[in-house]
């Protein structure tokens, strides 16, 4: 009972974050209301009984990327005139939501075909550090890998884009 | 129920498609996509909660690391794109195009 | 024996040609330079006609010497082509009608290249002349000795060719160029029926051999309706060669050439192919009498058509070109009503009185420099005396006046038209004697008679060299005592070529009283008779420069016929060129395909708008495929 | 063990090479002009490894430790050749390039090895998140890439635009991945065919959604018709190398786990042909419409791209998926990349400064100054066009050959009506080159590699069209 | 050698060609290859014709496997029919490089090129090979046509390529099809067209194959109304490219109709038969009616081009043996008459500098050699007697009555229309004095003569004495006409049913 009650709340939460971040004008608050999400997000998650994930979400998520998000977009110190006018807004959003809707309705249609299950807490190691961490060393090993790969790359790019050189290039 | 998480997966993933296809600031899109990222994570851990099995995490994990990558290369983007012109309007760079 | 006969059948149509290639070949290689004397270029050019004119004589007394039932000369050269069930070899075939037509056209033809020494004498390309003169000889003996209607066809293109070729000689003239095109074009035409007569009668009969003996053998299986269409197309092609109505047109204007060449080829030899081309096909013309029927009324309208032209002429040419025409229309309706022998007879005689004719004709204006209207001669009689009584010989035969050869000729064909009941030919004909003896005469008087119109050319007129007088005198001898040689049995004579030609040509005798005989020949003479003397009356005493008005203007502009065929083919068919071109293939044909273009094109920049640029725009596309592919893989869910 | 080593060696060569490039950028030992023969050198070793390793077969490398999620089989082999091949003239033919401009760094090289990392995964990978992983990896590495020239904003533009669809597609992919995962419990094409062998296709809506979220997202990287409207602007964005790099070995890295994802199930395959079909026809012909219409010639090549994702989707199509070797696929892609790879290398330096020389007009004349580049030029299109007896014939004709033996003969049909309208364009440069007077005598820097690449290519252009495959 | 004579032909000229656009020549030393290569060619072809035996089937047969899996395999033979437009190509080749003496390099390179190409399509016995030569052959003209090409070059070598490759690649579609049904019907796959003619096909699949292919060809030739890129692409290339144009390429677009739809598809051609036919007069009558408009002499030769090839197009629709040699016979005639008076057009415009035929005249009087050559060629293209024209004009009216009277009789208009414009031409060009007073044209030099005396020669040899050609024709057709001979009774017994129809009239 309790749990149904958290979990209505913090849907709540995610949704007017999710459409705070849509409606904001500056990004700035966007983002803000983007990082309500996350964190309802995380308590989602725990009450999916994801310990691990929980963690993940609120320091990886909402702490570190957001973190840097914010950051950059204070660094590039935005002003109310460097936003785009979207005079339009509300006809795109409108019209955007139009389309979308067979969308949503294609996924609700499988939702719905989906069992349904209860979702009280499991207890034991479900979700915890040590059993995720296994599994992904034993079952998981290659993509774990590969995202060094990635996180390399990505790194790379980071400093060949923006990054500053020596010659001015 | 799952059901209901996976609804919310829904609603958040359409917003984000939304905030993708009607906004013109950079950084809301992103964030937008963002947004579509954790609806799919919210389904995985959902998942993984309705079959009992840890591997939904694991992939979100996966996710995060992955949506970490794409944030911080969007975010050199971002930079270089104010670089070019003060702005954040994707409007703006459209000289590409017919 | 045989051997020898067929040997001279090839050899004597290459004669000539041999004598055209060296004459060309000559000719070509010294163009530039100064090239060899007229003499030596005369010489070579009558070794060949000679040569074979005397190899036809061998030929004729070979035949002479066979029973009379098989005078039939065959020799193969060689297998000219052969596919399926066409098989056709380079053949030649003499009977006695072709043996005929090879003796008076070598000896006349042999005559006129000696005369041409002396007419074409100071021509810059002597040499072109005497190769296409040659050439012409060449082809016109193939078409006679053809053993099939293919080979004929060889020789029968050749000489038009050759008639195009010497017409537009003096080619810097523009309107003498126009002249043989519209020769060579006009004998095309003749020349798509000859083909297609070709054609069709090889899917009927020829299919088992297509020469003319065993066509003649298979003439039977001919179903009526088909032989008809063969004779009739066939006969277009006479037409044509012939110049009947109504592709005669091309005739007068043909007298822009040489004056020899329109002797040889206009007048004794080319013009008769289609007369002997009938006379060939009897077999078949006889068993279509009602291709007869056509063939005899055709050729006495152009008889009657042309004489009224020729009153009017004032090129003495023109004169002589018409009256041929006329004659040619005679000898037509002499085969037309089966009377093979008398046409064919006529042929003779006209060939030689006519090439006498024109060779006068010739020599006057080659004394009057190249003058040929008559009402600017005039009182020459005294100057050119050779010249003008020879052409009083030629113009009485011409005219039909006993008892030269025109006379007998002529009053063969009248008579066996009229023994065959074709009382309106008859009259025609006997009408058209009368205006043939008019319009010679008049042209003879007005020529030699009377004062002359312009001084000073007359004074510089004298008789040419004998190089061109004895050739005359040997016609005029010719022309007088030709018609002997077919002397009636009304005056005791035995026929000798109808009996000669029995064998070749299907004659259909009539058998008249003699009465009828006298009476027939009596008209004709007194008619004739009437004719010269009114032209005696008329010029004799010599006359002004007549005013045509009037019927008389119409027909001095020959009914403004040419000037019809302009309007009504020539100008179209241009026009219809240059609509195709300039309006048809560019917009309707070529229209699809710039269509497409256009469209094609069009698109493309339409295109180009959705790529807006804008992301987020790309964004939308992506995701409208998106939902209208999620609406559709929906549908598949249950 | 050892054997599984070898298999993935060509992996492990080009990772090591992309990182030791990375490192001596990063400490500065290597000049820019050397860095080009490293890397291809590094992409040289991995394809004779490859090659090496020919032993035809399906084998799955270190089942225990990667837990079956890699598996090399004569497919993933042969696609993995084509992509280090074009790796290898992509760096030949960046040295040319880098003499004309001046914004490389030795990272670029250290990048292109990575994406054909990212690539090489990608063709073994069978199971989702790998692909998604491998994706990213070569997506992020051709983002930098395209973006690499940072003081062209419209470089900046393509980047932003690739990446910002790029993620979107992601998340798409993503989405699919959950879904499938829900359904299934496992993420594995092997399990994902088993279940469906066992329980059919539709039995669990979420496989039919997660199939169709992560199809649409492949469709997006080949650029198929409702989603390719991005790829005219990035190819014109990004430099000349990279654009070849893009239009050939990412377009075979996604067509191989395309196949691979496909061929899973009959049904699978058969619930798509459709779509696939009426998908293929729209972008043959909404990319010919774009390439008539456009005046610069890396767009308009971008759009012949365009035309023949659709050709590849013919081919697509028209596989059997019963012993299914992907042989015309694979030789049209190759047919393809060759003659593409060889126009970008002769592009890369004939361009000049700063790309100055993009339009058609710019190359009125080319054949007067320079023959035997205009030649080359003229070989690559014609076999793009299809003219026999080029390397693009011969994959046309396959590719044909197969739709009319699969049924599909109005795909065949259309597919040539198509290539008769990509004749135009095709045409137009040629004509530009050879039949206008130059305007001007075309003179670049002296370099060796580019040339040569192009004349490497365009010899290969023949030689693989006579190279006879088993359909 | 002889065993590989045929690829010899085909792959000599082509690798010389590529060697000279590779390696830089002198100007002359190009001519010079190009010459001794063709001469080199015309010997093969002459030692083939010699061992030539003309039994009627394919004969110094080469094969070699390519694509094992698709059955697609290098097959060269020659027939009688083949033998003969092989001929005409490596006979007139040599021609060109003693005509065109200052020409640049890639001018005669690409005439190698295309020689070998025309030689390979013409013995390609593998219809995918022969499809990738009929495509090569097109390259070297557009190139030429563009590259040396008049004002409109352009437009005119764009209209070409599109027309000619949009034809083709509709064949190849058919082609395809044909592999596709070989393979459904018998297992295996194959190209062969040895093997084609087995195929029972029906249906519209079998129809739409039968019309793409004779769409390609009609193209090619061109048939009525398909022939609207000739008078560009004819006029405003050089005049070595309209030679090979209209003396050999046309030709193959005929002979490919004999070779492969004949054989493949003889019902729907039968069921059509009578419909091209009436295409290939009407196309005869209307290119000679549009000729006669023309003010430039290269475009007129350009219609009257096209007005012939509608009677050698007709000759095959006629399916009857007189016809149909009497076509492949015309292909030779028409490439030495018709093709070398655009060799002499091509001499003329040289000179004069000028392709208006207003802008010329006297030339008779000035040049009586040139003159002399030139009316022989003209003669034999309006098909008189003596001539190589008149055999295969005269064969194919024969048949064309055969099979139906009314195409019969249009034919035979052929005899007048040729001569119109023709005689027109001549009279402006070569007799009536220039408006110029100035003008001089200078006759042919020994060289030329030299060139040009073969031909003339050929010609009246063709005319004279036809039957050692035709003997060796005449079985490959009779083969021909064999295969769909089932067809052809039905159209005979329709052709007398209109006999009949005439005599009741």
């Amino acid at each position: 009972m309790f749990a149904e009650l958290l979990f209505f709340g913090l849907a709540v939460m995610a949704v007017v974050g999710a459409i705070g971040l849509i409606l904001f004008k500056h990004p700035m608050n966007g983002a803000m209301s983007f990082v309500v999400t996350l964190i309802s997000l995380a308590g989602l998650y725990a009450l999916l009984s994801a310990k691990l994930m929980f963690l993940v979400q609120l320091i990886v998520y909402a702490g570190a990327i957001m973190s840097l998000i914010v950051f950059i977009i204070m660094f590039l110190n935005i002003q109310d005139r460097d936003l785009p006018d979207e005079k339009g807004r509300g006809m795109f959003l409108l019209g955007g939501a139009v389309i979308i809707t067979p969308i949503a309705w294609f996924l609700h249609k499988i939702v719905k075909s989906l069992p349904g299950s209860t979702t009280d807490i499991l207890g034991g190691g479900f979700g915890g550090v040590k059993e995720v961490g296994l599994l992904l060393f034993k079952n998981w090993l290659l993509p774990f890998e590969i995202v060094s790969i990635l996180l390399l790359v990505a790194l790379i790019g980071a400093v060949v884009l923006a990054g500053k050189r020596e010659d001015g290039k | 129920m799952i059901s209901n998480y996976l609804t919310l997966s829904i609603i958040l993933f359409s917003l984000g498609i939304l905030g993708v296809i009607s906004r013109r600031n950079v950084f809301t899109v992103f964030m937008s996509i963002e947004l579509m990222l954790n609806a799919a994570n919210l389904a995985f851990i959902s998942f993984s909660r309705l079959h009992i099995s840890m591997d939904g995490q694991i992939l979100a994990l996966m996710v995060i690391a992955v949506a970490a990558a794409e944030a911080s290369l969007a975010l050199a983007v971002v930079i270089l794109l104010h670089k070019h012109k003060g702005v954040l309007d994707t409007n703006i760079f459209s000289t590409l195009k017919g | 024996m045989e051997h020898t006969a067929t040997f001279y059948l090839g050899l004597i149509p290459l004669m000539p040609l041999v004598g055209a290639f060296v004459i060309g070949l000559l000719h070509v290689m010294t163009c530039k330079t100064k090239g060899f004397s007229e003499e030596f270029y005369g010489v070579i050019a009558c070794l060949g006609p000679a040569a074979s004119c005397i190899m036809a004589l061998q030929v004729f007394q070979l035949l002479q010497a066979m029973p009379v039932d098989q005078r039939i000369l065959v020799h193969k050269a060689f297998t000219w082509f052969s596919v399926g069930e066409l098989h056709i070899n380079m053949g030649f075939l003499a009977d006695p009608l072709s043996s005929l037509f090879l003796l008076f056209v070598t000896f006349i033809g042999t005559l006129i290249h000696i005369y041409s020494i002396g007419y074409m004498g100071g021509d810059k390309s002597f040499g072109k002349y005497f190769a296409y003169m040659n050439l012409f000889l060449g082809s016109m003996l193939i078409l006679v000795l053809g053993d099939g209607p293919v080979v004929m066809f060889v020789g029968w293109e050749g000489v038009g060719l050759c008639s195009y070729l010497l017409i537009s000689y003096y080619n810097d003239d523009r309107s003498n160029v126009l002249a043989g095109n519209k020769a060579f074009i006009v004998n095309r035409i003749g020349d798509l029926g000859f083909v297609l007569g070709m054609a069709f009668l090889f899917w009927s009969i020829g299919t088992h051999g297509f020469d003319f003996i065993a066509l003649k053998a298979n003439a039977p299986m001919l179903t009526p309706a088909m032989g008809l269409v063969v004779c009739l197309l066939l006969f277009v092609g006479a037409t044509g060669k012939s110049a009947q109505i109504p592709l005669y047109v091309w005739l007068p204007d043909a007298m822009a050439g040489p004056t020899p060449v329109s002797a040889l080829i206009h007048a004794a030899t080319m013009v008769t192919a289609g007369v002997y081309m009938v006379a060939r096909f009897s077999f078949l013309y006889a068993h279509i009498p009602l291709s007869g029927e056509v063939i005899a009324w055709i050729g006495i309208l152009t008889a009657l058509v042309s004489a009224i032209f020729a009153m009017f002429q004032d090129d003495i040419k023109k004169v002589l070109a018409y009256s041929t025409v006329s004659q040619l229309g005679y000898m037509f309706a002499g085969v037309g009503v089966a009377a093979y022998s008398a046409g064919i007879f006529h042929v003779v005689t006209h060939a030689f009185f006519k090439a006498l004719l024109f060779l006068c004709a010739g020599s006057v204006i080659y004394a009057m420099h190249h003058e040929q209207n008559i009402w600017r001669m005039g009182g020459l009689r005294k100057k050119l005396p050779i010249t003008y009584w020879t052409m009083v010989i030629g113009g009485l035969a011409l005219a039909g006046c006993p008892p030269f050869s025109g006379f007998f000729s002529k009053d063969e064909i009248l008579f066996s038209a009229l023994a065959s009941g074709h009382k309106g030919i008859w009259i025609i004909g006997v009408l058209v004697a009368g205006m043939t003896a008019y319009y010679t005469f008049r042209m003879i008087f007005v020529a030699f008679h009377g004062e002359p119109h312009s001084k000073s050319a007359y004074d510089h007129a004298h008789e040419p060299p004998a190089v061109m007088t004895a050739p005359l005198v040997i016609l005029a001898a010719g022309a007088l005592f030709a018609g002997l040689m077919n002397l009636p049995e009304v005056f005791g004579g035995h026929q000798l070529v109808s009996h000669w030609l029995a064998p070749s040509v299907l004659d259909h005798h009539v058998h008249a009283t003699e009465g009828m005989e006298w009476m027939a020949m009596g008209a004709s003479v007194v008619v004739v008779l009437i004719g010269i003397a009114i032209a005696f009356f008329k010029f004799a005493r010599g006359a002004e420069v007549p005013y045509f008005s009037g019927f008389s203007k119409f027909a001095y502009n020959k009914f403004y016929i040419d000037e019809l065929y302009d309007a009504v083919f020539v100008q179209p068919y241009k026009l219809i060129g240059s609509f195709i071109w300039k309006q048809f293939d560019p917009n309707v044909t070529d229209g699809p395909r710039r269509l497409t273009a256009g469209i094609y094109s069009i698109a493309g920049s339409a295109f180009k708008v959705f790529q807006t640029g804008f992301v987020r725009v790309y964004a939308i596309y992506m995701v409208i495929g998106l939902s209208l592919l999620s609406l559709l893989i929906s549908q598949t869910l249950n | 063990m050892t054997r599984d080593f070898f298999l993935l060696l060509p992996l492990f060569i080009v990772g090591a090479g992309a990182i030791l490039l990375m490192l001596r950028a990063a400490f500065g030992k290597l000049t820019l002009e050397a860095a080009s023969p490293v890397s291809m050198c590094v992409f040289a070793l991995a394809f004779v490894a490859q090659l090496l390793t020919g032993t035809t077969g399906h084998f799955v490398p270190y089942e225990s430790a990667f837990n079956g999620m890699l598996v090399v089989t004569d497919f993933s082999r042969v696609a993995a050749l084509i992509i280090l091949a074009c790796g290898f003239f992509t760096s030949m033919s960046s040295q040319s390039y880098f003499k004309e401009n001046s914004f490389g760094l030795v990272e670029y090289y250290s990048l292109i090895a990575f994406s054909a990392c990212g690539m090489l995964l990608l063709t073994m990978a069978q199971e989702l998140i790998t692909a998604f992983i491998s994706l990213e990896i070569m997506s992020l590495a051709i983002y930098t890439l395209v973006g690499f020239n940072r003081k062209n904003v419209g470089a900046a533009e393509a980047v932003l635009k690739y990446l910002m669809l790029g993620a979107f597609t992601g998340a798409f992919f993503t989405m699919g991945t959950a879904l499938i995962y829900g359904g299934i419990q496992s993420t594995k094409f092997a399990a994902l065919g088993t279940y469906m062998a066992t329980e059919g296709l539709f039995h669990t809506p979420a496989v039919v959604g997660g199939v169709f979220f992560i199809i649409i997202a492949f469709l997006f990287k080949v650029a198929a018709f409702p989603f390719h409207a991005w790829v005219i602007d990035v190819y014109d964005g990004a430099s000349m190398p990279v654009t070849g790099f893009m239009a050939t070995a990412l377009k075979t890295a996604i067509f191989a786990i395309f196949a691979n994802f496909i061929m899973i199930n009959p049904a699978l395959k058969n619930q798509w042909v459709p779509y696939l079909f009426y998908i293929a026809i729209l972008t043959m012909f909404g990319g010919n419409l774009i390439a008539i219409g456009q005046n610069t010639l890396k767009r308009m090549l971008a759009a012949s791209g365009v035309v023949h994702t659709g050709y590849l989707l013919i081919a697509l199509v028209a596989v059997s998926t019963d012993h299914f070797s992907g042989s015309v696929i694979l030789f049209s892609l190759a047919a393809y990349a060759v003659s593409t790879l060889g126009i970008f290398a002769a592009l890369s330096y004939l361009t000049g400064n700063g790309e100055k020389r993009t339009s058609f007009e710019d190359f009125k004349g080319l054949a007067k100054s320079r023959p035997y580049s205009a030649a080359a030029i003229t070989i690559f299109l014609l076999s793009m066009a299809g003219i026999p007896p080029t390397a693009g014939f011969m994959g046309k004709f396959y590719i044909i050959v197969s739709a009319i033996n699969a049924g599909q003969v109005t795909l065949a049909v259309l597919g040539i009506v198509s290539s008769i309208l990509s004749m135009w364009y095709y045409l137009r440069l040629i004509v530009n080159m050879y039949f206008h007077d130059a305007k001007e005598s075309f003179e670049t820097e002296k370099s060796i590699l580019g040339p040569a690449c192009m004349l490497i290519l365009a010899v290969s252009v023949f030689a693989i069209s006579f190279y006879p495959i088993a359909i | 050698m002889l065993e590989h004579i045929l690829s010899s032909m085909i792959f000599l000229p082509i690798a010389a060609g590529l060697l000279l656009l590779l390696f830089p020549v002198a100007k002359n030393g190009a001519r010079a290859v190009g010459f001794v290569v063709s001469v080199a060619v015309l010997i093969l072809g002459l030692k083939l014709y010699t061992g030539f035996n003309g039994a009627g089937g394919m004969e110094f047969v080469e094969r070699q496997t390519w694509v094992q899996s698709l059955g697609i395999n290098y097959i060269l033979g020659v027939d009688g029919i083949s033998l003969f437009v092989l001929m005409a190509g490596a006979v007139l080749f040599p021609l060109i490089y003693l005509v065109f003496s200052t020409k640049p390099k890639g001018y005669y390179a690409n005439l190698l090129i295309v020689e070998g190409a025309m030689a390979g399509a013409i013995c390609a016995g593998d219809l995918i090979l022969f499809y990738i030569f009929w495509e090569v052959m097109l390259l070297p003209i557009f190139f030429m046509i563009g590259l040396y090409g008049g004002e409109g070059k352009v437009a005119a070598t764009i209209k070409i390529t599109i027309y000619t490759i949009a034809g083709s690649l509709l064949m190849l579609a058919a082609i395809l099809y044909l592999g596709v049904s070989y393979h459904s019907q018998f297992g295996g796959w194959s190209f062969d067209i040895a093997k084609m003619g087995a195929m029972k096909l029906h249906g519209t699949g079998a129809l739409l194959a039968f019309v793409a292919f004779m769409l390609a060809f009609a193209i090619k030739i061109p048939i009525f109304p398909f022939h609207t890129w000739l008078p560009d692409a004819y006029t405003e290339a050089p005049s070595a490219a309209t030679f090979v144009l209209s003396a050999i390429m046309a030709k193959i677009g005929v002979y490919a109709v004999i070779r492969f739809v004949i054989p493949i598809f003889g019902p729907e051609f039968t069921r059509y038969a009578l419909l091209l036919a009436y295409l290939g007069v009407i196309g005869m009558i209307y290119c000679g009616l549009a000729a006669i408009a023309q003010k430039d002499f290269k475009r007129m030769l350009a219609f009257s081009s096209a007005s012939h090839m509608g009677i050698i197009a007709l000759g095959i629709f006629c399916m009857n043996i007189q016809a149909l040699t009497g076509s492949i016979y015309q292909i030779v005639a028409h490439a030495t008459s018709t093709g070398v008076l655009f060799l002499f057009a091509g001499v003329l415009e040289e000179r004069s500098h000028t392709r208006k035929i207003e802008d010329l005249g006297g030339i008779a009087s000035q040049a009586p050699v040139f003159a002399l050559f030139f009316a022989v060629a003209m003669l034999a293209s309006v098909g008189l007697p003596g001539t190589s024209g008149f055999i295969g004009e005269f064969l194919i009216i024969l048949g064309a009555i055969k099979f139906n009277v009314v195409v019969g009789i249009l034919a035979g208009t052929s005899l007048i229309i040729g001569v119109c414009y023709m005689l027109w031409m001549f009279q402006r060009v070569f007799f009536e004095k220039s408006k110029k007073a100035s003008f001089k044209f200078k006759d042919l030099s020994g060289a030329e003569v030299a060139a040009f005396l073969p031909i003339v020669v050929i010609i009246i040899v063709m005319g004279i004495y036809p039957q050692p050609f035709l003997k060796k024709i005449e079985p490959a057709a009779k083969i021909q006409i064999s295969s769909i001979s089932q067809h052809v009774q039905v159209a005979e017994t329709i052709v007398l049913d209109k006999g009949h129809k005439l005599e009741q009239k």
